[in-house]
């Protein structure tokens, strides 16, 4: 999805700022929603591509105008939604409806389960998957793709001439996963690009910029 | 839902979103779907637990002992994990070491995949418009910027976390800190330092 | 500038939606916006370019949240208040302040000129400038170009092939322009580009889009 | 200024937007840089002057005299200054033929460029964000999305007025109007056809 979310080589955001002794939230309501996404995903099983592509469906101007718990609960209350565990009228009264029997929730996490999960994490990696097309050093093109779901190829990279400089093993693939295609277990490689081959002669030739990108994301160079 | 809890939202001075938020989860939890104690302790773990102290003991412990940093910089999962940190949004972990000749700085455009058993969860600059876009384009304008000069010898190279793994960069150990204990080093490293917008 | 004005190529902003029996403009104050940009462009000279640019500085958040006429009265507030001709003191209290000495403005087009200045129009075609350096049907790759100013090569093309399809002649060129680099006239071309070069594999193979690109835009491919 | 002029100023009802507008333009009447008759001058020109009814004029003449075409598509600024129209955003045309093989649509992009002695100001889908995005990816689901849909077998091109050419879009002529006059020919042709986002 080619949006505002992809922001990578855009001009005119202004400076970086930094605030002095940040907290890790900033409002009572941003560790709520924090938590309330961490732990309903154990009982309504939805993936962080999930909630990427969602917060990625926020239209521009209004992602822009939001803070990032914002975004994080408009993206939840659209996965909920759309898993019919919540409606707009629910939302609305603040009173809970019955669930309908159609729908497959597991039950609430504990606090243990919940931490020993975190603790465990949620890797990506997988035992097998598509053979590897590249190696180490080869040159390779990212692709010009430009589907209008979830990918993790951003836009400056595509169509750029890049090495492979680490294969990072068969993980499951975000993109076919965010658009519901199952997870296609490939190869990722961390593939290096020059900052002139990335924004053109102006900038640096001594600096470069890695990725890491999937075996689908790649064409031989 | 009780008459109280139904007051409770039209409290005054509560914003729209704070509504927004309570009624979610009380929605939630009268469904049988979020414990409010696994709210609370997750909210807990991510204040408390989890945060850049962790990864400033990883460094520390990487300046004083030449065998765990080469381990830390062949399999970091593994290493870090033997200082008793891990999970969550750092399952595959990459360290990235700072030399005299190499500077490394990590960013995520797409979103704010960001290594959270070492750093916590990123502050809001790691996550705002003007860093995930001007990074990756112009990494010197922006260091500069935030404080951190570096030398035209120096490689810059910048790493988007795009994928699901999490990067921490091994900041350079400063000069002059030949005495000091491990306690004493990590106490030097800061969070920026090991996202790679600082020295140390 | 790589900011959100250059969207060509984005998703997620919804549908098109046109109005039926849509007035020339919607409110008595954007007819004066239009009219006061044009009229004041001849006592403070200014080019489109000068206009766009100030348009493309607008924070990206702001711009989209920002009508048409709201775009072009910010832009040329700040242009006049970079020409020190007006101040936001004066826009704040309503009150006119004495004009500096220093500062050279021409006097009020009338009705009749401004009208005969229109009609004229103001082309961007010169006689003479830099050689050509492309022909017709000649392969070109759009350069990577990411300048923090004013261009007019769009960022879904750079570093994309396609031909020469009509040489329209030495034009003044616009990005040298817009920063404040003189004229610099040279050819501007038709580039025709294939949307498979542009988009990648699933775009239709039988459609093309053309851009009209300087000399300076282009290398031989 | 007199106090009546400032009373006016916060005048209820009036917008932001409506208040600094009023204050530039009297500063700038005041400073002797804008004439009001001259602004006056401006919009009645492109409110009752300069329109889509000149585009679709020299559309008819094109389809009625072939002589004219021709030097329509070989030099269409000056046959439509023969008409009586050219002058800003129309300094450089281009008019594009629609056949049966090839469709035309016209899109800026980057800004709002429009071929205004032809077709006046652009209408606010021209110049929105939704047109501007994805016309130049996704031409044929815009197209469908405002109701003209191509056959495959035509080619489409997506002419983005990124430079100071501007471009008008000759649709091919409606079967079953061999009878009719210049005028009620004129009367067919819609400024979205000669944007190319209709038929005729």
């Amino acid at each position: 999805m080619n949006t505002i979310h992809d922001m990578g080589g855009m001009h005119g955001f202004g400076p970086v700022e930094r605030e002095a002794n940040e907290p890790v939230f900033h409002a009572d309501w941003e560790r709520r929603v924090f938590a309330l996404t961490t732990a309903v995903s154990f009982a309504v099983p939805f993936t962080d591509d999930n909630l990427r592509s969602a917060i990625e469906s926020i239209p521009p101007a209004r992602y822009l105008a939001s803070t990032y718990y914002e975004l994080w609960l408009e993206a939840l209350t659209k996965i909920l939604i759309g898993r019919r565990v919540v409606s707009e009228r629910e939302l609305a009264s603040g009173r809970a409806e019955p669930l309908s029997k159609d729908i497959e929730v597991l039950g609430p996490v504990t606090p243990a389960d919940a931490l020993a999960a975190l603790d465990a994490g949620f890797p990506a990696r997988r035992a097998s998957g598509k053979p590897a097309r590249f190696r180490l050093g080869d040159a390779v093109r990212a692709r010009n793709l430009n589907p209008a779901t979830h990918t993790r190829l951003p836009r400056y990279a595509r169509g750029r001439l890049g090495h492979i400089v680490a294969d990072h093993g068969v993980m499951s693939f975000n993109d076919a996963n965010g658009r519901g295609d199952g997870e296609q277990p490939q190869h990722v490689y961390a593939v290096r690009f020059t900052m002139r081959e990335l924004w053109g002669p102006e900038a640096s030739a001594r600096d470069h910029l890695t990725l890491d990108l999937w075996d689908d994301h790649l064409d031989p160079a | 839902m009780s008459g109280d809890d139904h007051d409770h939202h039209h409290r005054a001075g509560w914003s729209d979103v704070e509504l927004r938020v309570r009624a979610l989860e009380s929605i939630l939890v009268e469904k049988g779907l979020v414990d409010p104690a696994a709210l609370d302790a997750i909210v807990e773990t991510y204040e408390t637990k989890i945060g850049p102290r962790n990864g400033a003991r990883v460094i520390a412990r990487a300046w004083v002992d030449p065998a765990y940093k080469a381990r830390l910089l062949s399999d970091a999962t593994a290493a870090i994990r033997e200082q008793g940190y891990g999970g969550s949004q750092g399952e595959q972990m990459i360290v990235l070491e700072n030399t005299g000749a190499v500077h490394n700085v990590v960013v995520c455009t797409l979103c704010s995949c960001y290594p959270w058993p070492v750093l916590g969860l990123p502050p809001v600059w790691y996550k705002s418009a003007p860093y995930r876009s001007r990074v990756v384009m112009d990494p010197r304008g922006v260091l500069r910027e935030l404080g951190l000069e570096l030398a035209e010898s120096t490689e810059v190279r910048v790493w988007d976390s795009n994928a699901e793994l999490r990067y921490l960069v091994l900041p350079r150990r400063p000069t002059g800190t030949e005495g000091l204990s491990e306690d004493r080093l990590a106490a030097l490293v800061t969070r920026d330092g090991m996202i790679g917008v600082a020295a140390v």
